[in-house]
């Protein structure tokens, strides 16, 4: 595990925002931000504030195995792009794992979450079917959504996910609508919704934040924030140092978080979904992680050197996983067992995928209305 | 005969839909508290509280994108734009969004969410508060788009609307609000189908086929054609944009062997061009002269009065556009 | 004058926000808010922190005289409105006239301005002709757009005036162009953006400020905060509590100020211009001010109390430049020369624009291409 | 003769438009540093630096909006949307402020703003990355559209358009970025005018109307035509889809009697209907059977590459409507 290079910088509520006195300091803060945020991971030791309960290994086994299948499935989905298996843009979340499976396992059953065209763990995590999932992405007509949505649309309504969107943010919104309905109608359904770092500049967001406050929407606001849009660094574009400071300016709860461990994540999640059933509106979660693999399907990845991946994969959300696991006396051989299982099981949901058949024509004019 | 106005039509409407299911709801600016800038929401946040009828913040995009998420666990939200030129502002809810989602997510999920709004020239609001959207909504697959032009149909329309599943665009019109007409009984299960045109006024010659408020302008104009020249109008009100009801015009043009398609949305790329492609895709035989359009001229719509007027598709024109078919 | 009824809270930089710490107290901060901004006037002794030089009697002079052309105009076109001479919507800007006055006279030559819709303010204090203007709303061929924009879109661009807008925010983004173009070329020019504090919370004048911090604009942004958007309260649809505090996320300079004293609006802007010049990037200014009259020509004011409005009429623009002027020895009988001599100007403004021949037809069809 | 890709053809006249006018600038997402999503704008940062060549954080809205107000005091903007779907999420600055304040200005200001990016179907991008917007452009008056669909009229529209002093919406084609074709040499003064389409293949019975992508489809379905049904279509390339050249369409139909028009936006109120109706409105004696249009199905497009295949109004059908059109 790396060492902790730098002040822990995870807290959580009641702390206000110190905005920069003087251009001089803007300027220090900004290239620290980039020194650091951007090439720097947070373990999850530093998350003082946080109160992360240790979560039963029963359910960490489970969380494995979700997140190992999870990455087993974006291999295998990057394998079958590069054969030319799957065109159009496909977005594999390597290393954004802990992000969907700590968040999934702290909210309950009929609570729904909404993300973006990133979302092959969101639905995993969500419980929907590697084999239908794989067949989605590959326009089959096993896919969930026959083959209509593919990589960007993950959908899954009896599970509670309600769909990925391939428009930066517009998930957003969507999200803060379930929520209202859920307000509405006197539920104590809460939303989650996943977002990049990149999308918070747009426009939409900041306006879903102002409405999410003011109704006090039971809503969770979920930055997964790898300090790239695209390939484009964060800091590049942007006039907001500390993304999770800045939601505090309309009276929200907001957090930053290690978006590696799934326990920090479970903790995190659970306190904001907690606010929310209690009617205390939304929080903001912002999640800091890192994704692995190319921003797509194809992605050559000359905007970001070797070793600053290289040094991620030492704190990535499988290898914090393996470790929890060995720390609690679970042995090689136990998680040989299900490496082994979740391996056989993304191997048979590609079978499954390749052996769907293509959709038929018919199929291209329905579902335009009901 | 009870008659009301357009304005109370709908109020009427949407008064009738949310007192028959709980799960329509209204949102938008102004709407609750003040009663809406042209009162069409009018006394019904007294009625069914705060929680039913949403004033919002400036915020389209994302009030927008709310309907949606709502509508996807079966709330049925009637979103209110103050005027329809803000469909711009949320056209990627609007058509990335609402129009797709059923599309996108192989019928799983329905969006039965109504955006409606009033829309068009003639009271000299200039660019940007006079456009009319309807060829915009219906270049776009998945969206209804329904533009009733009297008090009667904007009730049942309305009614249709919210109960349907599929998202529908209601276009009101400036110029129709305080019009009245013949209404049905309140509280009636007053139903007007969507997707029927509606033969207005009756005729041999000619087939002119429109809707909102350039049915007036048909009307009258029929009327002035009649009169002076003896040409007699048949005038179809479409009632509904997408889908267009062909049928019905087919049958019209079958008597008079000719058809002029009017509105008041931009002519480029209108409606009205594309009743004309239909025509002759699917029963050019029809005709005895060349089937024509007229929209929106193509300028960005001007204030002043006396530009306005060169520019809406109305009478006058209708009149001229007429007589020029006629001599072919 | 109405006496101080709030403690001043007129701050200018260095503060840092203060969020609420809890739900109750952001309750309490709510209610305060709705109770005090929302009826009470912020008279301009209370800017304590903000340097505000006396200005020379002679500029004082003239910004009363613009001030009043402001206000007689917009009378004489209500008047007209009422007559049927003016369709459409038309927004006065009757209680706004400091703001306009006081940056107009703190800019130079050179310098931009977008405005809203309720721009006739910002026209005649950037030095368009009245007689011009009010052609303009009532559409005749000497206004200054030919007819064609009408109220909501007055622009002079010879005066730096490039265009009002009837979409709600949209303006916004083009002074941030117009600040972009003088940041590209190294000119020293700075331009201002006028809106609304409802329209704050459209999702562009989030991606505005972001854009505008990161690439230290010289843009000046000034929310007119006259406490309603139309008909609705701001504070019914908003979680911000203190608009001028929430810019400070991006990390922009911000002020709020008393928007009804000139001198008070021209040395707040005066500062942010200086700001910009040096390079030293965007400044929020909030200037607290009431619209007197209705929101549109028309507009009954069924929401909000008659008192409401005469309160504020005891502190309002041009009460607050005469006592200025009376405190300076300027006497009643000059400042009444003024008064007949701006009365009997608009008086031939208003002839001149009812003389304007209607546009020729064939005017329409001009200017939808270059 | 010189031959290069259509990215490498943008990418020269974006080059050349820089050095010859310093108002020219490039503003969008990952264009500056990375060199653009589809490499259009490589290597301009490094030759023009970073005030040239600006990366923006995902805000369409406002930097659409900053091009606009850079350009009313002689700035020319470029602008890239990175797929031309996100129209939609700027379409307030675009339709309702670009296309339309040189008009509501009066002429006073002039906004020579280029708007450019990819559209089209044809690799599964699926519904929000896959729209073709050009009847969606056109239907508003203010801006013009371009659409070219070779190395050689790219470079010399894009070339033309950014000295334009209109806005210009300059719709690019995902299937078009690898092709290759001839270029005119380097930094020559190669410009293409806007409004004038080019025939690219003659003949003598059917006139093919089309542009951007469909081109080729056409050309080829001209082929198998020709060869296995002995029909011979004229296929003109309109390149511009704003203002449309129907002088050189008529005159085309003129000699084959048979108009259809083909492009990949939706057929419902899309440019080919808008052809159609000028056809019958300018010049219907000229035609011997009645003018068609082909355009996207409506449906939301599918990822599925067999359900996209399917809406795309590509060769087949081409082919499939000349024989039912020969048929009349
Ligand atoms: C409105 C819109 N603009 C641009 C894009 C293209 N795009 C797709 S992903 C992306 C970067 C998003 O970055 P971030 O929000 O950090 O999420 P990440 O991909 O890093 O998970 C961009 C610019 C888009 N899909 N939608
Ligand atoms: C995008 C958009 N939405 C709604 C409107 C309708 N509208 C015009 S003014 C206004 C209120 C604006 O309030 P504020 O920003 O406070 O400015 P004020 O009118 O008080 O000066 C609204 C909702 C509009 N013009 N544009
Ligand atoms: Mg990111
Ligand atoms: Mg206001």
């Amino acid at each position: 595990m790396k060492p902790v290079e730098n002040e822990p910088n995870v807290e959580i509520s009641g702390k206000s925002a110190a905005a920069p006195n003087s251009e001089a300091e803007a300027e220090t803060v900004e290239s620290a931000v980039s020194a650091s945020i951007s090439t720097e991971v947070l373990p999850s030791d530093s998350a003082t504030e946080l109160d992360v309960p240790a979560l039963p290994t029963e359910m960490l086994l489970e969380m494995y195995r979700k997140a190992l299948a999870i990455r087993l499935m974006e291999r295998a989905l990057l394998a079958a792009a590069e054969e030319g298996q799957i065109g159009g843009a496909m977005h594999t979340a390597i290393g954004h794992e802990a992000n969907a499976v700590g968040a999934a396992n702290a909210l309950r059953k009929g609570d729904y979450v909404t993300c973006t065209y990133r979302g092959h763990h969101h639905g995993l995590a969500w419980g929907m079917d590697p084999g239908r999932a794989i067949a989605e992405v590959m326009g089959r007509s096993d896919g969930f959504a026959k083959g209509k949505g593919g990589s960007m649309h993950f959908v899954s309504p009896e599970n509670g996910m309600m769909g990925a969107n391939g428009i930066v943010a517009a998930q957003v919104p969507h999200a803060a609508g379930l929520a209202l309905a859920s307000h509405l109608r006197g539920e104590d359904t809460v939303a989650i919704t996943f977002f990049g770092d990149g999308a918070l500049f747009q426009g939409v967001m900041h306006e879903t934040f102002n409405m999410a406050a003011k109704w006090k929407l039971p809503l969770i606001f979920y930055c997964e924030n790898n300090r790239y849009s695209e390939m484009t660094p964060i800091w590049r574009t942007s006039s907001i140092e500390d993304i999770f400071l800045f939601p505090r300016a309309y009276g929200m709860e907001t957090m930053q978080i290690d978006g590696n461990d799934v326990e920090v994540v479970h903790a995190a999640v659970s306190k904001a979904a907690e606010r929310a059933r209690c009617g205390a509106g939304p929080t903001f979660i912002e999640g800091i992680t890192y994704r692995l693999a190319g921003h797509m399907a194809g992605d050559l990845e000359t905007y970001r050197p070797a070793e600053e991946v290289e040094k991620q994969e030492a704190y990535e959300p499988l290898t914090v996983l393996r470790q929890k696991l060995t720390a609690r006396g679970v042995d090689e051989a136990s998680i040989a067992v299900i490496d082994e299982e979740v391996d056989e099981m993304i191997e048979d949901a590609v079978d499954f995928a390749e052996e769907s058949p293509w959709p038929d024509a018919a199929e291209t004019y329905r579902d335009v209305y009901v | 005969m009870r008659r009301t106005t357009y304005i109370q039509a709908i109020n009427e409407a949407l008064r009738e839909e949310m007192a028959r299911d709980e799960n329509v709801f209204l949102i938008g600016e102004d709407i609750g508290h003040y009663g809406g800038l042209f009162r069409v929401t009018r006394n019904l946040l007294d009625e069914f509280g705060e929680k039913r009828v949403l004033d919002t913040p400036i915020s389209e995009q994302a009030f927008m994108g709310m309907a949606l998420g709502a509508a996807t666990v079966g709330m049925r939200p009637v979103v209110e734009l103050m005027y329809m030129d803000f469909t711009l502002v949320a056209a990627d809810q609007i058509f990335n969004q609402i129009a797709k989602y059923h599309y996108m997510t192989g019928g799983l999920l329905k969006i039965p969410v109504v955006i409606r709004g009033q829309q068009g020239g003639g009271k000299h609001y200039g660019s940007q508060h006079s456009q009319s959207v309807d060829s915009l909504y219906a270049h776009f697959p998945g969206i209804r788009v329904v533009a009733p032009a009297t008090p009667y149909d904007a009730k049942g329309l309305l009614k249709t609307a919210i109960r349907d599943d599929n998202p529908v665009a209601f276009l009101e019109h400036k110029m129709l609000y305080f019009t009245r007409g013949e209404a049905p009984p309140p509280d009636e299960e007053h139903l007007v189908p969507i997707g029927k045109a509606d033969v207005k006024r009756a005729g041999s010659d000619v087939t002119i086929a429109t809707f909102s408020y350039c049915l007036y302008q048909a009307l009258e104009a029929a009327e002035t054609l009649e009169e002076q020249h003896g040409i007699s109008c048949e005038v179809v009100d479409l009632r509904t944009v997408e889908p267009l009801d062909t049928e019905t015009v087919w049958e019209s043009v079958a008597k008079t062997g000719r058809l002029l398609a009017v509105h008041e949305s931009y002519a480029n790329c209108g409606v009205g061009a594309e009743l004309v492609a239909r025509a002759y895709e699917e029963a050019p035989y029809l005709l005895r002269a060349p089937a024509r359009r007229l929209g929106m001229a193509p300028v960005s719509i001007p204030v002043s009065r006396v530009l306005e007027a060169e520019v809406l598709p109305w009478k006058e024109e209708i009149v001229a556009t007429v007589l020029e078919m006629e001599r072919r």
